[in-house]
C-alpha cells in the first residue's frame, strides 16, 4: 500500500477512536510531516459519503457519525405487553360511556376514589384525554376518549359501544338485584323469563344522547 | 508488541550449581525446577528427575551454605526429591500401597510441563493486542437503545365486562331496596276481590295466581300471598276454602249467596 | 441504493455505533426480518478487511476495531498499561484454561502460595471473578473469566485462547492431581477436582442467545 494509503487507513483509525473530534492540526501531530491532511480528510469524507457512517464536521474538528437517515433503525423498539389495571380498564369503560365526565363523576360511579396513576396511565395509552371544562364550582376538567381508542377497540364511533340493554343480553350486565340472590340458587334457569320487572331506567345511558356540555346525570336506580 | 511488560522478567542465565544462589524472581520451588530443568536443554518429557533432584538439592544446599533464607515451600520441595530419589533408586517390588517412583517422576514432570505450558500461555496472551494499547474500540459510540414502548392489553370485551362490572357493582348495592321482586299480599287481595262473585264453582288456588306468574321465589310468594289473601276474605265470609286431603290442592268458591 | 445495500449501511452504522460487541441475534433484531446476517456482516468484514478500522469477532459479537497494525501510529491517549507481575500473569492464563478453577488448584499448578494481591489485581482489572464454587469439602470459590477479558484480548470465546487445543490434546489442561507433590505443597482443599458446580461446556458459548447489551459469559475451555 501507498504511503497515502497508509495515512488515509491512519486518519481513519484516528478519527474512529478518537473521543472526540479530531482537528487538522491534531491529524497533522500524528501524520508524517508536511502530509495533505486537507486532502486525506476530503478523500475520507468521499469513501465514506454515501455509507452507514460519515465524516462529519462536529465543533471545529472531524468525526465519524452514523449516517443521519438510519438514525430510527439503530434503536430497537421493544413491545412491552401488559395488562391494564382493573380500575384503569373500568374508568376507562366510564370515560367512555360518559364522556365528557369529571374525574369526581367517575369516583361517584365507581365509587372508588381514582389513583392518581390511573388517568396517567390511560393517558400515556393515548385512549383518553381532557377536554374542556364543567361549568361548576372549579371548573373541573372533563374527560373524553380519543380517535386512539377507537382505533384500539376497534371501533367506528362512540355509538358503536353497545348500549345498556346490548350488554345485558351480553351477560354483561346483570342488573338482577341481590334480593332475588335465593332465586338464582334455587332455580337459577328462571332468572330470564320474560316479563321480567327491572325495567331499564339503564337504557338512555347510551353513548352520544348525551348533550356535550350536559354532564350525564350518575345514575340512581329507580325504586 | 514483542516486548513483554512483565515485572519481574525470568533469570536470564538459569542457575547451576555454582551461581545463582538467589530465589528472587521465582515464583516457588517448580519455577526452580523448571528453571533448572530447562539448563539440561532437553525436552520435559526426556529429563532426567534424577538428575533435577540432585541439581535442585545442589541448589538448595547452597543457598544454606550461604545463611540465606529458604522459604518452606522449597525445603518440602527439597525433601520431597530426597524421598523421590531414594524411592527411584530403591530396587523393586516396591510396597504396594505406594506409587512408584516412575510414578512419582512422571507426575513431577507432568508438573513441569503444566506449569511451563501456563507460562507460555501467559506471555502468548500478553503478546495478543490488547485493548486500550494496541487496538482501539470506537472512541464515541452513539450507542444502541433499547426503547420499550408498552402495549397496553386490553380488548374490547374487556372494557364492556369492566363497564358492566361497575353498573353492577354500583346499581346492585341500591337495587337490593327494590321491592317488586316478590308477590305481596296486597296484591293478592286485591287481585282476589275482582274476582270476587265470579266463581261460582270450586277452583284450584292456582288458577287464581296471577297468569304472568314466574316460579321460583316469585312464584312462591305468590302462591303464599294468594293463599293468605284467601283466608282474609274467607274470614270476612266473602269466600269459601276446600281442601280434600292433607297436602291435597286447595279450592276456593264464591260463597253461593254472592257474599 | 438496493435493500441490500442498506441493509449493509445499517449493519455498519450499528456496529460503529454500538459500545459493545452485537452477535448475529442482536442484529439481526434490527434488520429486516429475514435478512441474511451472517452475509451482510462477511460482506462488511471484507470491504474494512484492509483498511484503517476492522469487523472483528471478539466475545461473541461483531465489532469495529482500529487495526493492530496501525498501534504504534495511533499515539492516542492509551489505557495506562498495568505491569503485570508474573505471578499475575501465570495466574490469569491458569484461570484462563483451567476455569473454573480454586485457588488451591492454580496454587497446586504454580507449585506455590498465591500471593495475596494476584487474584486482587486480576479482579480489579475486571479480567477474573469468582463464580460457583467447587462441592468439595470447604466448597472453595471458583475463578472464571469475565466477558471484558475476551474483550480486552480480543477474543471471540475461550476456545480462541492461543494454543487452547495443544495443551488440550497434549493433557496439560487435564486436572490431573499431582501426586504427593500437590498434597505435600498445596492446600487440602486442592485435594480433587470432581464434582465441580459450575458446569459449562465450551459448546454453548455460541453467541446470540444473549441480548446486545450482555456479553456472553466466559467459559471454560476445558477440564
Amino acid at each position: 500500500m501507498t504511503d497515502r494509503g497508509q495515512d488515509l487507513r491512519l486518519v481513519e483509525a484516528l478519527l474512529f477512536a478518537s473521543a472526540h473530534p479530531l482537528d487538522d492540526a491534531a491529524l497533522a501531530a500524528r501524520l508524517p510531516e508536511g502530509s495533505d491532511v486537507v486532502g486525506l480528510v476530503a478523500e475520507l469524507t468521499e469513501i465514506y459519503r454515501n455509507r452507514g457512517v460519515n465524516v462529519v464536521r462536529i465543533s471545529g474538528g472531524w468525526s465519524f457519525r452514523t449516517a443521519p437517515d438510519l438514525a430510527p433503525r439503530l434503536n430497537l423498539e421493544r413491545v412491552l405487553a401488559r395488562k391494564l389495571s382493573r380500575a384503569a380498564i373500568e374508568t376507562l369503560a366510564i370515560i367512555a360511556y360518559h364522556q365528557p365526565v369529571t374525574r369526581g363523576e367517575i369516583e361517584e360511579i365507581r365509587g372508588v376514589v381514582i389513583n392518581r396513576g390511573t388517568l396517567d396511565t390511560l393517558m400515556e395509552a393515548g385512549w383518553v384525554r381532557p377536554k374542556g371544562h364543567r361549568q361548576t364550582p372549579g371548573r373541573p376538567a372533563t374527560w373524553v376518549t380519543t380517535p386512539e381508542f377507537l382505533l384500539h377497540f376497534g371501533l367506528d364511533n362512540l355509538t358503536d359501544l353497545p348500549g345498556v340493554d346490548e350488554l345485558k343480553a351480553a351477560g354483561l350486565l346483570d342488573s338482577r338485584p341481590s334480593a332475588t340472590l335465593g332465586e338464582m340458587i334455587a332455580e337459577p334457569e328462571s332468572a330470564t323469563d320474560e316479563g321480567e320487572e327491572s325495567d331499564d331506567e339503564l337504557g338512555d345511558d347510551e353513548p352520544g344522547a348525551d348533550d356535550a356540555g350536559e354532564p350525564p346525570e350518575t345514575e340512581m336506580p329507580a325504586s | 508488541m514483542t516486548e513483554e511488560p512483565f515485572e519481574a522478567a525470568k533469570p536470564a542465565t538459569p542457575p547451576s550449581s555454582e551461581l545463582v544462589v538467589d530465589l528472587e524472581g521465582y515464583e516457588g520451588p517448580i519455577d526452580v525446577l523448571l528453571t533448572l530443568a530447562r539448563s539440561q536443554k532437553v525436552d520435559l518429557t526426556k529429563i532426567s528427575i534424577l538428575q533435577l533432584a540432585d541439581q535442585y538439592l545442589e541448589f538448595i544446599t547452597e543457598l544454606h551454605r550461604l545463611r540465606l533464607e529458604v522459604a518452606a515451600d522449597y525445603l518440602v520441595m527439597a525433601a520431597w526429591l530426597a524421598y523421590l530419589k531414594s524411592r527411584l533408586l530403591l530396587p523393586e517390588p516396591q510396597p504396594e500401597d505406594e506409587p512408584s517412583g516412575a510414578d512419582l517422576a512422571a507426575a513431577l514432570t507432568f508438573q513441569l510441563q503444566r506449569l511451563e505450558a501456563m507460562q507460555a500461555a501467559g506471555v502468548r496472551l500478553l503478546a495478543r493486542p490488547q485493548l486500550g494499547r494496541d487496538v482501539f474500540p470506537r472512541g464515541a459510540p452513539e450507542g444502541l437503545k433499547t426503547v420499550s414502548r408498552v402495549a397496553w392489553d386490553a380488548t374490547l370485551y374487556d372494557l364492556l365486562k369492566a363497564y358492566g362490572d361497575s353498573r353492577r357493582r354500583t346499581t346492585g348495592s341500591v337495587l337490593e331496596i327494590r321491592p317488586a321482586e316478590l308477590y305481596s299480599m296486597d296484591d293478592a287481595l286485591a287481585r282476589l276481590e275482582k274476582l270476587l262473585g265470579k266463581v261460582p264453582e270450586w277452583r284450584s288456588l292456582a288458577s287464581f295466581l296471577p297468569a304472568e306468574l314466574r316460579g321460583g321465589i316469585f312464584g312462591r310468594s305468590a302462591v303464599a300471598a294468594t293463599f293468605a289473601a284467601s283466608l282474609e276474605l274467607v274470614r270476612s265470609g266473602r269466600l269459601q276454602l276446600r281442601q280434600d286431603v292433607t297436602f291435597g290442592p286447595i279450592f276456593l268458591r264464591s260463597p253461593p249467596d254472592g257474599g
